[in-house]
Parts: C-alpha cells; structure tokens; sequence
C-alpha cells in the first residue's frame, strides 16, 4: 500500500467552533500539502468552508504556503484569520 | 577630575519582554521593563476594548491563542522592528488571554530607544505587525444578543497572509 | 430585547489636561486620565534623562519654565494636534520642572483614540510640536564638571521660531 | 518730551544667567518695537548679544515677531532657544 505520514491537527477559533474539537490526528498519503489537508478537512467539516482563502496555515508553530508538504509528526494548524491587538 | 562617559558606561544589551497574560496588563510595569539610563524615550501602545462596534453595544472580547506559537511570532515582531530600527534599545509586549470588558486594555506594547524617533516609529510598525501575524483571535459579545457574538478579522492579516 | 449602540451611548466630551509638575510623573496616571470606553488605542511618550551626552557623563537635568505661557502653550499643542488629528478623543500632557535625575521622567503625553492611527501620530506629533514652541529650558550638569553645565536648545525650535 | 510705555521684561534660563535677575521694568519710547528692547538689552547686558537672532520674543504670554510694537503695561519675555521634553 501507500506509505502515510501521521500529523496532528489544531483548530482554534472559528475553526474549533465547526470543528467542535481543538485537536484530531490525521493519518494523510505520503506527499500531501497543507492544501490536501484542507479538502479533506472541509470534506469532514463542512462549515470550514467558509474559511477557505482566507486562513492561513502554521506547520510546527511556523507559517507555511498552502502547498507546504506535511511530514510524520507535524503539528499542523489552521490558522483563521486573526484579530489580536 | 574628568569624567569620560566613553570610558565609564557600557552600553546595555537589548531586552526583549513577550509574553501572553491572563491577568490585568500594566502600562506602568512594561515601561519599567523598558526603562533605562541609556534611553532618553519610551513610547507605548495600548489597545483597548471599545463600548460600541457599528449599530451594537460591546460587553466584553474573548481573546484566546495558539499560545506557543503567538509567543514566538511576539519575539519575531520584535526582531522584524529590531530590523528596521536598530536604535531601539528594549522592547516589550505583553497580550492578554481570556476576557476583556469594555476599557480594558488587551495588548501594550513599549519601546525604548536613545532618541524619539526610533520609539515612535518602532511602536507603530510593532503593533501594525502584531496585528498581521500573531495567532490571537478575538470573539466580541454584544448586549441583549448574545447569540450574534462575533469572530473578528485584522485587515492587516486579510490583506496579506503571514510569511514564514 | 436588542440594544442600539447609537441610541444608548452618548459621545463623550473631549478632554485636555496640561500641566507643570514638580513631583515624579506618572505614566499609568495619564494613561487614566485618557481611557474612555469610546477609545481602542491609548498611546504614551515619556521623555527620560539620558546618562551621557557626547563624551560626558550626564548627572541630571535642571528644567526651568515660564510656567503661566509654558502652560497655555501645552494647551495650543494638544489643540493644534486635534486639528489635524480630529479623530483624537483625550489628551493629557505633563511636564516636570526642577531636577531630573538619570532615568527620570521628564515629559509624558498620552493621546486616546476610537482606532489606533490617529493616537499615534497625534502622539509622535504633540511631542515635535511642544519641543518647538513650550517654553521650557534645560540646563544639562555633568559628573565632575560642575562649570560647564550647558543650556540646551531643541533643533525644532532652531529651524523655526514659534509662531503666534 | 516724547511719550513713553513702561513695560515688564522677564527673563528666563540663559538670559536670566547673563542679567543676574528675572524681572525689570523698562521705559521705551512710544512705538519702540521688540527690535528696539533687544538693542538696549544688548547694550546694558553685553553677555546677551549672544542671543541675538537665536531667541524669540513673547508678548503677554503669546510669541510675537521682533517687530511687534509694545504697548505700555506689556509683559515682554525674552526666550532662549527651549529645550523642554
């Protein structure tokens, strides 16, 4: 079969809301991107939707490009769009 | 007897403060944390929680975190200011977690430096970069609707997406 | 039962507060002097005393005043500064007379705001504007150089001598 | 004889140092000008010459140019280059 990287996922804010979870292990095809990720999370959560374009994303605490490749062990985040300050 | 302050005083090295707080900021503490006999400015910015968003009365903001991550993208705000104003001499900032009712103070930031204008100028860029880039998020809840409480967006972020 | 922000809160008075003190000046008091729940960004300079000028060692500033037209000048800057800043809610604006040690406060100006642009450059402004034209002077002592204490002169007031 | 405006000159910091004294009054003729007071400032306190074309003029309590005309009972301050804040 395929070989598979396991990362684990963060949602926070308006992406815990949807989610109803702050954080789930995701088992994804070796090669997969931040946008791969995506798709399938919206697949699950539909309401995620609405974040789509315009959320960023962190892979282990650091802003990554939607086609950043996701390696075993990442912490990956979906960062919606933020409001400190 | 002549006094060389070349000789006597040795600069100090740059202080870096950042942290996320689920207590009361206090101004007067991050300018003590700044304060220094080598700066001759010290210069603060102080976000605070308004009454009023268009038509709605404010009650109180809910800010919450990506903790471990918005406290190093707080130091690498400092270090993007550090950048472009080497003269800053300490810097500080400090973001509340958790509520925050109208007036409170959400977020200071302070900065020293030898002359004003790196102080000045510094503060200004240091806040409009927090507001780019720090994974805080911010749901405001409005009087008699509860049910329309609102996730807030920086256009500062919407704008452009944060660089790694 | 939805309330109005338009209907419930009413606009609050703009303030001024200007002032010549002989006491240490306090940061976090004029920060309170200009919170209002109308306002989302309150922004502070603090002028401090260097330890060194050019090769001296700076022991302390002797700030002296012609305290009747001093104060009536910091009342023109903070109005000037709401001129071109009409977005400015409070302001305040203290400035100490007698000595001032190292790392003593000599000036704070807090400037308030609905959103944070228009307080920080009011504040950036207010400063420039009272370096130019408040009349104030500070004599500069130096550490084992009791003769050759030296009367400053700001460069804004240099390049242009205050107008009407 | 000529008539004559008595006027109030305060003197600050520098200038205050050089005349040894904060306060004096001061006999002009009528129509003397702030350029008038300042010649025979420099005349009877040479140590101000100094100030000459550095210091501005206020006039009860609001700067005026060097050609103000001064009326009697005026409270005129010479002002040394500032250097508060």
């Amino acid at each position: 079969g395929k070989r598979t990287v396991t990362v684990k996922v963060l949602y926070f804010a308006r992406s815990r809301e949807v989610s109803g979870r702050a954080l789930e292990t995701w088992r994804l095809e070796e090669g997969a991107t931040t946008k791969d990720l995506e798709e399938k999370l919206v697949h699950k959560y539909e309401g995620l939707k609405e974040l789509t374009g315009v959320c960023a994303w962190a892979v282990n605490e650091e802003y990554v490009d939607d086609s950043q490749v996701l390696a075993d062990g990442d912490e990956v985040a979906i960062i919606p769009p933020i409001s400190g300050g | 007897k002549l006094y060389s302050a070349s000789k006597r005083l040795k600069a100090e090295e740059p202080k870096t403060h950042c942290a996320l707080v689920e207590t009361s900021l206090d101004v007067a503490g991050l300018v003590a944390k700044v304060a220094s006999p080598f700066a001759g400015a010290i210069v603060t910015f102080s976000g605070t929680t308004r009454n009023s968003f268009q038509d709605k009365i404010v009650t109180h903001l809910e800010y919450s975190a990506y903790e471990s991550m918005a406290t190093k993208e707080l130091h690498k705000v400092c270090a993007q200011t550090r950048e472009r104003w080497p003269d800053v001499l300490h810097m500080a900032i400090e973001h509340k977690i958790g509520d925050s009712p109208v007036q409170d103070t959400s977020v200071v930031i302070a900065v020293s430096s030898a002359h004003r204008a790196a102080a000045l100028e510094a503060c200004h860029f240091a806040i409009d970069t927090l507001k780019a880039r720090v994974p805080i998020w911010k749901k405001e809840a409005y009087l008699g609707r509860r049910n329309e409480a609102q996730w807030k967006a920086n256009s500062e972020f919407l704008a452009q997406k944060p660089l790694p």
